[in-house]
């Protein structure tokens, strides 16, 4: 392909690695949501541009699913969860946001570096467009696990499924490519349900030791 | 292919996903039950065709071959006796309120669902499309799970449905990685995500790129194998699910998950430049081992224990797999089979126990072999067979590692007899526990069904003894095929 | 011809040991009172004592049982039978391959078992403290006996009591530290199997200090004489065998004639004076001990033994 | 049809026994059927066996379509596995004799009938196996039986603990001879006996085979410091049960160790063979006094089978020594030792267990401090006990001293070897068996002294009748045993020196030729014994002395109390007790070698309470080893425990942080 077109691209995987770290960033509620709707927005065009690109039409499918479905159904949905369950203040962390800024820095170093070295023979329109969902994927996992909040893990989790759209978006000519992302719809739908009905579990870690005796029959 | 077997495979796949449908539309459950029994029985059928019939040639989507034959038939063999299980254990669930009708109609919907993912899983020439199938199975094992809706049984299917979407998107991302290591050797497109295809022109691709893959893929599929530290959603899925989710849980998701790590460990070893991927199996297959003996030792779940006992045998597994060679990969088939097996009758058993004592605690489970004889000697043999003692089959699997381990690399060995030695500890304390001494609590006699416990029991007692010469080759061949 | 005069001499010392053994004590019994200004009894009161007894009726003990009335017999037997088959004055006797030298050894093991059981037949107090603490010194002074016999046994090629005694008589034994020590060991052996001073006290009737006397206690008439006797047997024999492998001189071969054999019993005879002399001396000389010292004492011949055994290897390695 | 054959088919037979009892529960006679043909087909073994040693039928294999696919399952009889047949044969079938009339005893019969005639068959397939896959395969059944026997009385506790302690021991062993066999056998995995004696191996390997066998077979037959659960196993079966494992199974423990270490390993160097001989030389001592100590009638002859099985591997471990410096007469000779000595212990210890269960039969006690005066309530049962405390004391003219003999003259080889360590050692070992002996003999007169003679201690005692008739039959056959094979000794080392010629390619010199029953290992001037002679002399002089004295002196008898220094008592407590006769040695081994430790509670003057004297005894094993291990697994196990009840985040944490190293691993090692 020609040099704008690679360099859009790029601009769009940089752009939404770029997001991912606001995401990390944020402290509120709202804001995370506002941010994950851009974070979809922004892949649902990199992943037009693939489509236009590869001249591969049933991409535009994808990235439709990701502008309408995560870019606005979940985080209206998850807007409304968080009114109910009365959560709108500020994300809790399980360290520092610096640290976590600091770690994302290392993870995103980390898969460029390693991406870098291990796709050799690849296009280097792959190879860029791989390091950049790797890292993508890899702050989506490090935002689930310093994250307390359901509801936040919830948006990394999907950040972190964006990372895998935008790669399999980029590895050209991957069939199945919609087949996943519904497929994926699907789970992020149940997760989102779920959160939504099982109000006891505000938090993934509602599982605390005080509360094991109660229903765990498993401690000696 | 002519004649009346002309879409066996597309048998196996089908029955399941239309007697879904059906179940999902069905009232009653005797009804449903006996469906149930009947799609299973059919598919084990098409199945065991297979067997007979020259096998068809793989397609775009679906493939037979030397491997996965193996798993097709113990799975729908297990779904079967599994079903028929079922169908005498969940009545009780209704008349002690455990369950609805309108949840027993989805459970069975469900199950059937289940067994469809799991087929096309085991079946399918297409590493995207196998993804899509296990995403599928787990999703239904998760709403299976979820079933009793008591607060333990939502936050086990929970556990089970965050750590395996993660473990998923890790081996999507894993496959991706794969078709993009192929993509430059096979061309764009379908072709390169063809097991056969990529089979073989593995030799050509990225070695590195590869590796990086099989990193994924390990840790995704190995999430849902159960090994540790990625275990942790099993135990409680196991412990809360209904009985013969348990059962099926321990007897086949794991091993369709496996079947995965397998194929793509093939992959790996077709090419020259990749990772040799053994270490690393034998380590997480070591860690998982020695982990989950020691966890035995502190169960007061009956379900719990026994669900630790299958991270320790998936353990063993890929530690064999992991060490290679003809004997190692031949006893790590056996005791493949020989766990699914021998773990299924004791869950079957253990549901009886758990319905006739009204708990899972260990403690309350006292003199089986007084009180009811018939079920305490059937739990001793299973669990006296999963602890590896003859005549039953896992111990000519546990032979075979242990024995061409020690002679390859003795310090493996060592490590493996002493998770081996943990584990039979354990479970021999419990064992005595439930058969021996005085009875305590409930001791109403079980009117459930002992046929598919005495059926695994006695194959497992079979095999330990014979192994048919015909079963014999065919691992061979795969053992051959797995180098 | 040689066969008969074989079996006549082996007849002979059978007769030989049993009729001297309780002159022997009379002998011991005579010096220690002479040693103590005493005037003592004749030399053959043992064998009125042990004629009297037999005489005797015997008081039983209600609940004793069938065992109680056979040991003695059986213990004499045991302790005749192992007398007869050390030499005493001639070695290669008709039937001295009966039986080597563990074998006798076994066999007083045999007598001392049946002994301790007779001792706590009655079920009385006094027989269970007898035979436990027989049976304590017996495991202590049995292991010695044994390495003794190794030391010999390795120094002779054999077991087997004649080899011995001809070996011993043979210039090339030579003096040797094994052979001192294993005397010695012997020696203390000997005390203790005999409940001599200073393991215990054949006199005494002191309940709590007794040993052999205690296990036999409930025996009366002819009963108590088979047990005086084989008493008296088993002190001979002890002595013969010291006599035999560590002063083996004056011991008829055989193939000597009558006149060896008849040499052979005199310079026999005089060993046993000899022995009983000193038995005496040693006897009036030292006290008794507590009991629990008795296996520091025990333990020094078993020290001694195996000390002896083992540098005798040295000794060879060298 | 061959031997082995037949054999292989009485096992099946055996093997079917169990499920037959099974399916006749309701039969009034299946315990009676159950044990009548278990002895008929033991008694088939032990012909088989015989004619075996005596070269019938020897050499014929057969594989069957079992097994390991690729090699079948291949048994074989010969001279040795023929001898071990015999002892199998001969002691399960007495002892299913005597089971026909104890196993009326039993509260559940088929707790026992089920298991019983296949714990008989595994043994014997392991003793035919001829591939290491079907030997580890009987091995593990005959344990497993074993140990769904010794939890008959499941009731109890205790017994629970034995049985989970046995079998935990048992996995030990087995797990040990699978390295052993996993070495054996080489990474191409060639399992069939043949196929290991033909491959050749560094003297390191067979060095280590040799430890892994020890630890394995050890294990099983006894052998310190992996002895521990025998003393609690044996003695909580029922007695029959008691008597085939202490008599029959740790033989087949032996058997093993022999085939795997003499004949499938071949010629050890030198340097191995110490090891064994002082671990044996140290169970026996260990084990014997234990047994004086303990005050349990089953536990005390469990703990003298730790001491025998010590003295076989002594003999065994001269046998080695013997055999590395090319000596095979000597090494003939330890060897026909050790052999001697299963057979003999076979004998005794199965009719000491029978006489301890009949004994539990007539009283319901194990506890001697409440036992006694047996002699007078059972006559016959006393009279044969007292044959078998003679025989494994050791003591002329019965079996055991025959056996114990041989050993000390195989001890004696010992100026032969050359090396000076050896040369050293053999003798002190040889002291260490001649305490044990002696020590022996001290144990035994204290169990069937305070046990069976005196006055009873209990009730229970003083109500105890004779047992019945097939026991005492049972325990009289063997009874004789013990006799005839302590009168004709060289019989029994004639009939066992084909087994010695074919795994030394040695043997004693045929003892058939000296005149008199005589037995010389060597040659005549060397050493020689006549269990014949001695015995005639002993019954003629006794039976003379006692028909000269009566004849001539007096023959009157009048009965009396006690004298007892004046003061008797009536309370038969006044008796030694166990606790006292062992007071004595306790002082002076026990309290250094097992801390033994005791306290007496001594009332003031004129105060009437009892004074108390309470005895510790600790098998050093457990405070040593076993202790500790189990506390670092319980404490390992509830650290792990923590990962149990974490949140799902620090799941996905651990899920994290593994990908996240991998990657980097990755990262680094491109």
């Amino acid at each position: 392909m020609d040099r704008i077109a690679f360099d859009i691209a790029h601009l769009l995987a940089g752009g939404l690695l770029l997001v991912s770290f606001m995401m990390i960033y944020q402290d509120r509620m709202f804001a995370l949501l506002h941010v994950f709707a851009f974070h979809a927005v922004v892949l649902s065009l990199s992943v037009a541009w693939q489509a236009y690109n590869q001249g591969a039409p049933h991409l535009y499918v994808t990235a439709a699913i990701a502008l309408v479905f995560k870019g606005i159904v979940i985080p209206i949905a998850l807007r409304r969860i968080v009114l109910r369950l009365g959560i709108h203040r500020e994300v809790e962390t399980v360290v520092g946001i610096g640290v976590t800024m600091l770690a994302g820095i290392g993870l995103s170093a980390l898969s460029i570096v390693l991406m870098l070295r291990v796709t050799g023979m690849a296009e280097a329109f792959t190879r860029e467009d791989l390091a950049f969902s790797l890292s993508v994927v890899l702050l989506g996992l490090l935002m689930m696990v310093t994250r307390r909040n359901a509801v936040s893990q919830v948006v990394g989790f999907m950040s972190l499924e964006n990372g895998l759209i935008l790669a399999a978006a980029g590895a050209r000519g991957m069939p199945l490519v919609v087949e996943i992302s519904v497929a994926f719809s699907v789970l992020i739908a149940f997760i989102v349900i779920g959160v939504f009905l099982f109000r006891i579990r505000e938090r993934f870690d509602s599982v605390d030791i005080s509360a094991l005796d109660e229903f765990r029959g498993d401690q000696t | 292919m002519s004649g009346p077997f002309a879409y066996q495979v597309e048998f196996i796949v089908g029955v399941p996903i239309l007697a879904a449908a059906l179940l999902a539309v069905l009232p009653g459950y005797l009804l449903s039950a006996r469906l149930n029994i009947l799609a299973s029985l059919l598919t084990l059928l098409a199945a065991l065709t297979l067997l007979v019939t020259d096998r068809p040639p793989p397609g775009a989507y679906l493939l037979v071959d030397e491997l996965n034959i193996v798993f097709i038939v113990l799975n729908t063999f297990v779904g079967f006796t599994a079903a028929t299980f079922s169908a005498s254990y969940i009545g009780h669930e209704l008349e002690t309120g455990r369950l609805t009708p309108t949840y027993l109609r989805f459970y069975h919907a469900m199950y059937q669902m289940m067994m469809f993912g799991m087929n096309l899983a085991l079946l399918s020439n297409n590493i995207g499309l196998m993804w899509v199938a296990v995403e599928l199975a787990t999703l239904s094992t998760v709403l299976m799970v979820g079933i009793y809706r008591t607060h333990e049984a939502l936050e086990a299917a929970w556990k089970y449905f965050i750590l395996g979407s993660v473990g998923i998107a890790l081996a999507l991302f894993g496959t991706i990685l794969v078709y993009l290591a192929a993509q430059p050797v096979l061309g764009e497109g379908q072709v390169a995500m063809i097991w056969t295809e990529l089979l073989g022109a593995a030799a050509r691709f990225d070695a590195s790129l590869l590796n990086l893959a099989f990193i994924f893929l390990l840790l995704g599929y190995g999430t849902k194998v159960g090994l540790a530290p990625l275990h942790a959603w099993l135990p409680d899925a196991h412990a809360e699910g209904p009985t013969p989710i348990s059962a099926v849980l321990s007897g086949l998701l794991l091993n369709v998950a496996l079947y995965a790590v397998l194929r793509f460990k093939m992959l790996m070893s077709a090419n020259p430049g990749a990772l040799d991927p053994g270490p690393l199996m034998i380590v997480m297959g070591l860690v998982s081992l020695i982990f989950a003996a020691l966890m035995l030792y502190r169960r007061r779940d009956i379900k719990r224990l026994f669900a630790y006992s299958s991270i320790e045998h998936m353990g063993i597994i890929v530690f064999a797999f992991g060490m290679g060679g003809p004997l190692a990969n031949f006893a790590g088939l056996l005791h493949m089979v020989m766990h699914s097996l021998t773990k299924s009758a004791i869950f079957f058993s253990v549901g009886h126990i758990a319905q006739i004592k009204g708990t899972q605690a260990i403690t309350e489970i006292r003199g089986l072999t007084k009180s009811h004889p018939v079920l305490g000697w059937g739990l001793a043999a299973g669990v006296l067979a999963i602890a590896g003692m003859p005549p039953f089959g896992v111990f000519m699997s546990e032979f075979l590692v242990v024995t061409s381990t020690f002679s390859r690399a003795p310090a493996l060995a060592l490590l493996l007899v002493l998770g081996l030695l943990l584990a039979f500890g354990a479970l021999l304390l419990r064992l005595t526990g439930f058969i021996f001494g005085e009875p305590t609590g409930p001791l109403k006699p079980s009117q459930a069904s002992f046929v598919p416990l005495f059926a695994h029991i006695g194959l497992v007692l079979l095999a330990g003894i014979y192994l048919p010469g015909p079963m014999v080759a065919w691992f061979q061949a795969v053992a051959q095929l797995l180098g | 011809m040689g066969v008969i005069l074989a079996f006549v001499v082996q007849g002979a010392q059978m007769l030989l040991v049993v009729a001297l053994a309780p002159l022997l004590v009379g002998v011991v019994r005579k010096m220690k009172s002479r040693l103590t200004r005493r005037q003592g009894a004749p030399l053959i009161q043992p064998y009125r004592d042990i004629l009297r007894l037999m005489r005797k009726e015997v008081v039983l003990a209600e609940n004793a049982s069938w065992l109680f009335r056979v040991v003695p017999y059986m213990v004499f037997a045991a302790t005749w039978v192992a007398a007869a088959l050390v030499p005493t004055f001639a070695t290669g006797l008709q039937f001295s391959w009966t039986a080597d030298l563990i074998a006798i050894v076994a066999l007083l093991g045999s007598a001392r078992f049946f002994l301790a059981l007779a001792g706590m037949d009655v079920g009385t107090s006094f027989g269970g403290i007898g035979s436990s603490r027989e049976m304590m010194i017996a495991s202590m002074a049995e292991p010695a006996m044994m390495l003794t016999v190794f030391t010999l046994a390795l120094i002779a090629g054999s077991t087997q009591l004649s080899t011995v005694a001809e070996y011993m008589t043979s210039p090339e034994v030579g003096l040797r530290v094994s052979l001192g020590m294993a005397l010695v060991a012997l020696v203390i052996v000997a005390l203790a199997e005999n409940a001599r001073i200073p393991v215990d006290n054949p006199a005494t009737h002191l309940e709590l200090t007794m040993v052999h006397e205690a296990m036999v206690l409930e025996y009366s008439g002819r009963h108590l004489a088979m047990i005086e006797l084989a008493a008296a047997l088993k002190l001979l024999l002890y002595i013969s065998l010291i006599g035999c492998v560590f002063f083996p001189w004056g011991i008829a071969g055989s193939d000597d004639g009558v006149a060896g054999y008849a040499l052979g019993v005199l310079v026999y005879l005089g060993k046993l004076v000899v022995a009983g002399v000193m038995l005496a001396l040693f006897e009036t000389f030292i006290a008794k001990m507590r009991v629990f010292r008795v296996p520091d004492f025990v333990g020094v011949a078993l020290m001694l033994a195996l000390l002896g055994t083992l540098l005798l290897f040295v000794s060879r390695s060298l | 049809m061959s031997a082995t054959d037949l054999s292989l088919l009485i096992f099946a037979a055996l093997l079917a026994l169990g499920p037959v009892a099974i399916a006749a529960q309701r039969w009034a006679h299946v315990s009676t059927f159950v044990y009548g043909a278990a002895s008929g087909l033991c008694g088939l073994l032990a012909l088989i066996g015989l004619a075996g040693l005596a070269g019938h039928g020897i050499g014929a294999g057969r594989v069957l379509p079992l097994g390991l696919p690729w090699i079948g399952a291949q048994f074989h009889l010969d001279a040795l596995a023929a001898f071990f047949l015999v002892i199998l044969g001969v002691g399960g079938g007495i002892s299913s004799l005597y089971a026909i009339g104890y196993g009326r005893h039993e509260p559940a019969p088929m707790r026992v009938l089920a298991f019983y005639p296949a714990f008989l068959g595994a043994m014997g397939l392991v003793l035919l196996a001829a591939d290491a896959f079907s030997f580890l395969l009987s091995w593990e059944v005959m344990s497993l039986m074993s140990w769904a026997l010794v939890l008959t009385h499941h009731q109890e506790a205790d017994t629970r603990r034995a049985a989970y302690v046995y079998l935990v021991m048992a996995g030990f062993g087995t797990f040990a001879l699978l390295l052993a066999f996993g070495v054996l056998a080489g990474p191409e995995g060639g399992y069939g006996f043949d196929a290991i004696r033909a491959a050749t191996r560094s003297p390191q390997a067979a060095a280590v085979v040799l430890g892994l066998m020890l630890i394995g077979a050890g294990s099983k037959a006894g052998l310190a410091p992996l002895h521990v659960w025998l003393p609690l196993a044996h003695p909580a079966a029922p007695s029959h049960v008691s008597a085939l494992m202490s008599g029959v199974m740790t033989k087949v423990a032996l058997y093993g160790f022999i085939r795997v270490v003499f004949d499938l390993l071949g010629p050890l160097a030198w340097w191995a063979s110490p090891a064994v001989i002082v671990l044996g030389a140290l169970t026996a001592v260990m084990g014997i006094l234990l047994a004086i100590m303990e005050r349990d009638l089953k536990r005390a002859l469990a703990y003298s089978t730790i001491e025998n099985i010590g003295v076989i591997f002594a003999a065994l471990g001269l046998a080695m020594a013997f055999r590395a410096n090319g000596m095979t007469a000597a090494a003939a000779l330890a060897f026909t030792a050790a052999l001697f000595h299963i057979f003999n212990h076979m004998a005794f210890k199965s009719l000491l267990f029978m006489g301890a269960g009949a004994v539990l039969a007539a009283t319901g006690l194990r506890d001697l401090d409440r036992l006694g005066g047996l002699v007078h309530r059972m006559p016959v049962t006393s009279f044969l006990v007292l044959v078998g405390a003679l025989a494994i004391s050791a003591l002329p003219p019965l079996n055991g001293f025959a056996s114990e003999w041989l050993l000390f003259q195989a001890v004696l080889m010992s100026p032969a070897i050359p090396e000076v360590g050896l040369q050293l050692m053999i003798p002190a070992a040889g002291g260490l068996l001649a305490l044990a002996a002696a020590l022996a003999a001290a144990a035994f007169v204290r169990i069937y002294g305070i046990g069976f003679l005196g006055r009873p201690r209990s009730d229970a005692a003083q109500k105890a009748v004779e047992v019945d008739r097939m026991s005492l039959l049972a325990m009289g056959v063997l009874a004789a045993l013990c006799v005839l094979a302590g009168i004709f000794p060289g019989v029994v080392i004639d009939a066992i020196s084909p087994v010695v010629d074919a795994v030394l390619a040695g043997r004693l010199p045929k003892q058939a030729d000296a005149d008199w029953f005589t037995i010389v290992p060597i040659a005549e001037a060397r050493s020689s014994y006549s269990g014949f002679l001695v015995m005639a002399f002993i019954a003629i002089s006794a039976s003379g002395a006692a028909w000269a004295v009566h004849r001539f002196a007096s023959r009157e008898l009048r009965r009396a109390p006690a004298w007892d220094c004046g003061f008797p008592d009536a309370d038969p407590n006044t008796q030694y007790s166990a606790s006292g006769f062992a007071q004595p040695l306790r002082r002076v081994l026990g309290s250094n070698l097992l801390a033994a430790r005791e306290t007496v509670v001594m009332p003031p003057p004129g105060d009437h309470a009892p004074a108390i004297l309470t005895v510790h005894v600790a098998d050093p094993a457990w405070a040593s080893i076993y202790a500790p291990l189990t506390k670092a697994v319980v404490s390992l196990a509830t650290v792990m425990n923590r990962l149990q009840f974490l949140t799902i985040r620090r799941y996905l944490s651990m899920v994290f942080l593994l990908l996240i190293v991998l990657l980097l691993g990755l990262m680094l090692w491109v």
